[in-house]
Order: structure tokens, then C-alpha cells, then sequence
């Protein structure tokens, strides 16, 4: 259950926060500033996750079996967020990112991120990764 | 009945307390509002005192509470109804306007002239009005089944006025002024077959009968929080996900858009489309707490506790010289409209009033029903969970006093 | 300054008290929807505890006292923005949903093909899609005045598009994004002057400035209560008498009749000929208290208060390094809608909100005024009388600090 | 200030009762039944005061420059009611009437008649009476 590791490790990586939400936001903030320079190129529409506050772009490469994710926000903390979702999916394949079951996010403190609220785009984000993944079985 | 704790649920209602003109008030006008539990109470000041705030589109924390309770509240009537899904639940003021909501919006693209809609004599007003308000401006026409003598729809009449240019059924579930629970589940059947739209107005049966939106099949089901032990001003239209999807809105405004550019708009996914503007937020979380409130009780008690207390009402009524019920299905809900000879029913109702009992008096907003009777009113008896068979005895007696006068 | 009790004012709204993250609550997103002092909060509760029951129509004591108090907040509000008569005064859900009556009504016998209908670029979507949507309907024309840079109404803009064919305009009296207070005597003038019908959106002037509709002269005026303390789920459209018996019902149902026959029917007086169906009772009776809190303390004292902050928060606004304001009228209130170089409004939102500070963020429902500024969203301080300049400060802190970071 | 008197008379009248509504009710459908006798003819459309639930009819005569109310109702209630505002406003001159402001309702402990409730019916009867009144000044 290597899946089930990352995110463990990710929780683990949160717990010196204590829940403190201010200090989850800025390492959130930081996780996205370390992301992989993203190319302007790829910021097309078909790219495109929309949430209603902020962009998303999201592309991949294929190699053997298994998908590599990059991918760019307009705003610092969902690119944080989506740097834990390349973090948990990249380097998956495609059945092991179906079978992911996210279960991280109430763990860190942020739970505001899923649920009802649409003014964020967390799930239409797991979403893409997922139809990505479909769409390579 | 024994299992059922009338006393302690007699205690969650503190207006039962209350005196009127000098007597404990006894509550019978249940069909025109219930009464709200302190649960429904509280939850709304704990709305206004604790996160209060506009929902959907803010990323603060109150923003966030008040979204998420709001929408639980969309969970909760979805599951109560046994809907597919929350996109089928839009919120509404109450049923007039959702059934308003329909008639405007199927209005708008579903109708053409010649086109047939079906009530019945027994609607409320709210379900005849919308009807005859698009009926003209769109030029259909508008059939009325017959009620009978008993009070109830009479089904031959029905598939009588069936023709291939009826494009629409809407029909009470539970009558207001008679308590008639009707076979919605046969005539819906009939219109599905022969694809006629179905809306089942079911202000009267959302809190005493089990509504089950699937089962029952129809198109649309509309209710008032109001008449099932909630706050004023919230109701719900259920409508089939399809239905819904290719409906034109019925107000513009924020929330109910994807984008505005001047050049023109798209509309939001549902049920956010039919919820312009900033809905009644602090009723709707409060909706929930009634909807618990039922549930912790259990639909099934309920009933059984209203069904035995309708059958002794009906019994102890019955006893009172000249008493006359208007309705008398055999399958009826604790809705007493009746006359007394010789008493006019204003009077009835402020002698009533004297001794602390509330009845309705009137048309009951059901005139055609009442012309077709040839009445101009009648007072009503409305039971409720909260009820008792010694509200019933008092009343009872404090009529024949009058009679004795 | 000094007279204005805001330490006992803060002490009235419960929800002043509240934690949020740790932090104190600074809520500074009073355009969405503004807190409820308890007074308010409490006569809810009161009405449910005490005299819960339908209106209208019921001879008992119960419907009598709730009649009387409903009937109470219409003449209470009939008063605050000095119309004629309680026939001029009716009840709904919000400030949409009275646009959305009065472009409904007006649609249905006022407009032709090709008549025109004029907004501006600033107006909230719940003054834009009502008249798209009719506009569509009837083949109509819909021209919006340009807004200046300084996000202020540009007159002569307004008087070159008017032309034979404009019929109705609808402008909003506050901007919700900008804080811009238009000139709306000048243009109801113009509009009079012309026979064309005025519409004025009021959901954020009726809180923050004084509001005399036999002043402004015009045809209707729409608010919120929720934007003005009180609960949500109530606005009221004010509509000149003459205008509003002409004008066919928007919503059929019960209360809204004089007489239902399957023949046809007859509708009630004014202005419950608008007020079809059970009313949202509760909250209408809390309504009141809203603006009987708002008199206690004064409009001019309020003014006066609220004028001072929003100066003091303007200057102290203006020292944060890459602030700019979107909307810089001499004449607006403490409404600031604001980018900052180099931080997206989403991040600045959540991260205010760690601190416990509540601020919109995103296009505030007026998406075309976003585009002619080329924003897809601002972030937005939007000022109420409970607001302090020690709150100003805190939230400049808090911006600074994170700037820093 | 004749007319003053008799309201004072009908208050004093009512004091006995001491506020209780429903002796104040019975003691009002008395008052009607005692009403003479309406002509059956005479209830015709012209002569209806419409309430919502209660249908008053209302007549009068004419006797040198006095008007002789007579009326009736199909409630007992509103019966009782007209009886007294018939006691008040019969065999006045259409001046005095007019000038006659009604304030015993209050005071016998019914207001419930007055004000908003558009449920009764004491506001078109009184509305009637000064309509009558106008018409033959
Ligand atoms: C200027 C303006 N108009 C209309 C509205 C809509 O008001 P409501 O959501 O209460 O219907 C708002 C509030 O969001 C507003 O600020
Ligand atoms: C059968 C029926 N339909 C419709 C309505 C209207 O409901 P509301 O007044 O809550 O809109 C009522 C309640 O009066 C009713 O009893």
C-alpha cells in the first residue's frame, strides 16, 4: 500500500503544525513554491482544473506504466494543495491512482478544502487526476 | 400508543404552555402552520449568535460553517424524501412558490397553446392559481377532475379528462380542508405512461404520511418546512434531475450563474440554478433540527399515534348534535372541516378562541371545493404529533356547551 | 465620535464574541450579509415560543397577534424609507427576488419588442440577469452606462443612451463592489422627466444612509433585511400605488386572491395581492426589531460613525505597500474592494482568515464591472456600525505582517 | 355630546363582564338577537357590508333630518357588533354622524375588532354607516 505511505508521511509532515491553521496555510504555501517550474506553454485551456477562486493547470507524461504530474495554480495555496495531490498520484499507474483513496486532508487541518463548499477546487482537482488516469488505462 | 411519549414531546414545544384568554391553549390549526420544537428554535439563534453569514462564495470560516449546515439541510430533506440526489432539492419559500417555480418554468418552453393541464376540485389555491395564471397567458387549457361526495378524487373522471393534449397533472397529496390522502401513486402511475408531467403538492402530507419521491415516481414534489414542525419562509421542490436540468430558471440573480458577461449568461449547475439570490439561510439550517425531530421520534410512530388519535377524534366528534364532517374517506389524516347546524363557523371559531382552542374558520383557501359543496366555509380541526385525546374531549365538550348555550 | 456607544453596540451582536481560528472575530464582509443583535435574534425566538401561527385569516388569538405583528413591521418599514401608505410596501425573500418581480410583472404588459432597458456596469448580478432574462423574453434592448475609472456612474453616458424607446431604469443606489453612492435623485429626475420607470437597488444603501423613496421619487425601491441586521429571508419592494395596481401578480397562490373559481379569479388589494402563499412570518416580525435597533441608535448617528471609519480605514488602507483600492468616489461608504501586488485574493482570504478576520474575496456578483477593470476578483472590507478603528488597525497588521513574511 | 354618552353607556354596559372574552361574546350575540327584525327583501346586494367570513346587510331610514339604521347579519357574533354600532349611529343627522369617532371597542375589551385582521368586518360596517351618511347630507 505504497499510497497509503505517502500520505501518512505527508500527515506526519503537518503534525509539528498542531492543527495551527496559519502555519498549515504557509507551509502549504511553501510545498507549492517548491513545485517544479511549470511551462507557460502548457497553460491552456484543456489544461485547465477550474475551481471558483483560483486556476489550476494540470499536464502529465506517460513513461512505461505509470504517469508523471505537473502542474501551476494562480494562487499560492492551492498550489500547495495540488502539490501533495502530484505528490501522492505522480509516478502511479493508472490503477493504482484509481484505487487511491484520499483520506489525508482532515488529518492536516483542512478539512474547509472538501465537502459542500464549491469556492474551492480541491475536488475538481482529484478529479482531473482521476479522469487523466481513465482516460490512460 | 403507550410507547409514544406524548408528555415529554408536549414539553419540546414550549408555545403549549402558553394561556390563552385565561384557558391552556389547545392547538387544532396544524393544518395551516404546525408548531416548532425548542430544537428548530434554538437552532436558528445558534445560526444568528454563533456563524452567521452568506454562504456559497466566501472562503472565510463563517462563510464555511453556514455553507456546510445549509447544505446538510439539502442532505437531509434529499434522504427524507428518499431523492436520488441533492441536485434534486431546490429550496424554496414554501410551496406556493414552488409550485410558482414550475408552472413559470415549464411555462416557458414545455407548454403550447391547446395544451391541457389537470387539477382537481379538492386543490388548494396555491395549486389552481399558477395553474390558471399560465393557462391564460399561454392560452391551455385547464381541467378540473370532480371530487365525490366522500372527498374523494374521482378516478374515472380522471382518466375521462386524460387526452393525448394533456401535458400536465398536479394534484394535492393530502387535502388541506377534507384530509383525503390520495392515490398519487396510481395517477402518477397513469401519467407516466402517458407522458404527462406529474406535481404532487404535498404541503399537508410531508409530516404525517412516509414520502417516498422514487417510489412514488413523479416528476415534482412540493412541501413547506413550515407545515412539518419547521420555521416559516423555507419549502422545497423536488423535481426529477432530467427535468430540472433542461428547465429554463425561474429567477435571475446572484448565486444562480456560472458567468454574467453582458453579452449574455450562463447559468449554475443545480439545484444552485432555481437559488437566486441569498436564500433564507437561517430557516433552512433550522429545517434540518425539524426534520431530526421527526426522525428521532420515527415516521412510523408518528403516524400510528395520529392515526389512533384521528380515529377517537372521529368517534367523539360524531357524538356532537348537528355535527356534519365534510370529508369522509376512508383513508384520511387527523383533518376535521365540519359544520354544525344552525352555528355559523365564525362565530364557532372566536367562542373557541375564548376558551384558548385554535380552529380555522373559512374557505381554507379551497373555494372551488367549497362551491363545489355549496358552502362558504366550515371550521377545521388540524391535529398534529403533539396532540392528545384530552385536547379532543375538551374540545368536544366546550362544543356542546355552546350548543346548550 | 465620543457618543457613539460601540462598546455597548458590540455587546448587542453575540456573534461579536466569537473565536475564529483562535482569534477574535474581525468581520469586515458586512455587504454580504450583515450580524444580528440579539434583540433581533430574540423576538424570532419569541414569536415561535410564544405566538407562532398563520396570517390573515385565522379568527383565533394566536393568528391574531401574529397578523398584528407581521402587519406591524410593514408599517415600521413603510416609515423607515418613507413611502405613502403600507399598500406600497411589499414583503419577499430578498432584494432578487423583488427585481425578479418587478421584471416579471412589468414584462408580462409594460415592454414591446425593441424597448429598451437601462442598467449600468456596476450592478450586482441580481440587477443584471432579471432584465437579461426578460430582455430575451421580449426581444428587448439592454444598454448599460459605462462606469468611470474612479468607479463612479457616467452621467453623460447615461443621458446619450436614454433614448424614446428606454422604458425602464434600474440602477443601484450603493455598490456593493465599489461603495459608490450614485446620484440616483438626479437620474430618477432624468427618468421622470422622460416617462421612464426607475428601478433603485437598495440592499446596500437601506443599512448605510438615509433612505426617503417620496424624496428620490422613484418608482420602486428593493432591499434585504439581512443587509440591514435583521434576518435572512426578507426584502421588501417598495412600488408607487399607481404602478402596483396595475400590475398583474408575479406568484398565484393562496393570500394573494379575492376570489378563486374555476372560472377565474380575482385578486386580492394591494399589497397583498404580491404576497401570495404562507409569508416567511418569523423573520418578517424579526425585521422589525432590526430597524428598531437601527432608530435607537440614530441613522445620522450612525452615519456620522460609520463616515469616520470608513475615512480612518481609507488612509490607513493606502499605507499598505501595493494596495489599490477599486473604487475611489468622494462620494461612497466603507465598502473596499482592493488588489495587492504580487497576492491573490484567494490566499489573502484564507490567510486574514487564519487570523480570525472575515473578508470577501472574487467578483462580489458583478463579474461585467470586473471585466471592465480587467480583474477576475478583488478581496473586500465592507464596514458596519459595530466596526472599530482598533479592528482597521489589526487587519492592516495582519496584511503588512503577511506581506512581510 | 349625545354620542358620546351612549358609547360611555355601552362601556359601562360591558364593565359587569370585567374583560372576559367569552361572557363579552355571549353578551354581544344577546345584543344582536334583540336587533328587530330584517326585512328578508331588503338582503340584497346593494345592502351587503362584505367581511371575509361574515355578510352584514345594512338599511335605513330617512325621518326629517335623522337616519333609522336597521341591519342584520348571518353571524351572531357580527350581529352583536352591528347592534351596537345601530345603537350609536341611529337617529343622528348625517352631520353628527360623520362626526362621531368611534373609541368603546377598546374598552369593552375587543379589540380584536379593530386594526389589521382583515378577518372582521367592523371596519367596512363603520366605513358603511359613514358612507350612508354622506350620501344623504
Ligand atoms: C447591490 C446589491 N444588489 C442586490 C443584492 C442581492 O441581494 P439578496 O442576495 O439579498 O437578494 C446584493 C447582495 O448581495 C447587493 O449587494
Ligand atoms: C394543500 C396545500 N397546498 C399548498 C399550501 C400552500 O403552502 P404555503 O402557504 O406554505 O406556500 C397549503 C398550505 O396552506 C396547503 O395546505
Amino acid at each position: 500500500m505504497k499510497e497509503m505511505s505517502i500520505q501518512k508521511e505527508i500527515i506526519d509532515d503537518f503534525k509539528v503544525l498542531d492543527g495551527d491553521l496559519e502555519m498549515t496555510l504557509n507551509y502549504l504555501m511553501e510545498l507549492g513554491e517548491k513545485l517544479d517550474v511549470f511551462n507557460e506553454k502548457d497553460k491552456k485551456e484543456e489544461n485547465i482544473v477550474k475551481g471558483c477562486q483560483s486556476k489550476v493547470w494540470l499536464t502529465y507524461k506517460k513513461s512505461e506504466d505509470k504517469l508523471f504530474f505537473s502542474g501551476d495554480s494562480n494562487t499560492a495555496i492551492t498550489k500547495g494543495l495540488l502539490s501533495l495531490l502530484i505528490r501522492i498520484f505522480s509516478g502511479k499507474s493508472c490503477k493504482e491512482i484509481l484505487d487511491t483513496k484520499l483520506f489525508f486532508i482532515g488529518d492536516i487541518g483542512l478539512n474547509r478544502f472538501i465537502g459542500t463548499q464549491r469556492s474551492n477546487g480541491l475536488e475538481s482537482m482529484e478529479n482531473k487526476f482521476r479522469i487523466i488516469a481513465l482516460s490512460n488505462k | 400508543m403507550n410507547s409514544f411519549p406524548i408528555n415529554s414531546i408536549r414539553k419540546d414545544f414550549p408555545i403549549l404552555k402558553s394561556k390563552i384568554n385565561n384557558h391552556d391553549l389547545v392547538y387544532f390549526d396544524n393544518a395551516a402552520t404546525t408548531q416548532k420544537p425548542q430544537s428548530v428554535i434554538d437552532s436558528i439563534s445558534n445560526y444568528y449568535e454563533k456563524y452567521n453569514s452568506n454562504i456559497h462564495r466566501g472562503v472565510h470560516s463563517l462563510a464555511e460553517k453556514a455553507t456546510n449546515e445549509f447544505e446538510k439541510t439539502r442532505t437531509k430533506i434529499k434522504k427524507f424524501i428518499n431523492a436520488k440526489s441533492n441536485t434534486e432539492i431546490v429550496f424554496t419559500r414554501g410551496t406556493t412558490e414552488g409550485i410558482n417555480l414550475i408552472s413559470s418554468s415549464l411555462g416557458k418552453y414545455k407548454f403550447s397553446e391547446g395544451d391541457e393541464i389537470i387539477i382537481s376540485e379538492m386543490e388548494h389555491h396555491s395549486n389552481i392559481v399558477p395553474w390558471q395564471m399560465i393557462a391564460k397567458e399561454k392560452n391551455l387549457k385547464l381541467n378540473m377532475i370532480n371530487v365525490t361526495d366522500e372527498g374523494k378524487i374521482d378516478l374515472n373522471d380522471f382518466k375521462n379528462i386524460i387526452s393525448s393534449k394533456t401535458k400536465l397533472v398536479s394534484l394535492v397529496h393530502i387535502s388541506n380542508t377534507l384530509g383525503t390522502v390520495n392515490p398519487i401513486k396510481e395517477i402518477v402511475e397513469i401519467c407516466n405512461t402517458n407522458n404527462i408531467i406529474s406535481v404532487i403538492d404535498g404541503a399537508q402530507a410531508s409530516a404525517h404520511s412516509v414520502i417516498d419521491v422514487q417510489n412514488i415516481n413523479c416528476d415534482f414534489y412540493v412541501l413547506s418546512a413550515h407545515k412539518m414542525y419547521g420555521p416559516t419562509g423555507v419549502g422545497v421542490v423536488y423535481g426529477k434531475e432530467k427535468l430540472l436540468e433542461e428547465m429554463p430558471p425561474y429567477m435571475g440573480g446572484g448565486e444562480m450563474i456560472k458567468e454574467v458577461k453582458f453579452s449574455g449568461t450562463s447559468y449554475n449547475d443545480l439545484p444552485y440554478k432555481f437559488e437566486a439570490g441569498t436564500p433564507n439561510i437561517g430557516d433552512v439550517i433550522g429545517f434540518k433540527e425539524a426534520i431530526n425531530y421527526i426522525e428521532n421520534l420515527g415516521k412510523d410512530q408518528i403516524i400510528q399515534y395520529e392515526d389512533k388519535l384521528r380515529d377517537y377524534a372521529q368517534k367523539e366528534l360524531n357524538s356532537i348534535d348537528g355535527f356534519r364532517i365534510i370529508g369522509n374517506s376512508e383513508n384520511k389524516i387527523g383533518i376535521f372541516s365540519f359544520t354544525i347546524e344552525n352555528f355559523h363557523y365564525y362565530d364557532l371559531g372566536l367562542l373557541l378562541d375564548a376558551k384558548g382552542i385554535a380552529v380555522r374558520t373559512g374557505h381554507h383557501c379551497t373555494q372551488p371545493l367549497m362551491d363545489k359543496y355549496n358552502l362558504d366555509g366550515t371550521a377545521r380541526v388540524s391535529l398534529a404529533l403533539y396532540n392528545t385525546e384530552e385536547e379532543v374531549d375538551f374540545f368536544v365538550d366546550s362544543v356542546k356547551n355552546l350548543l346548550n348555550r
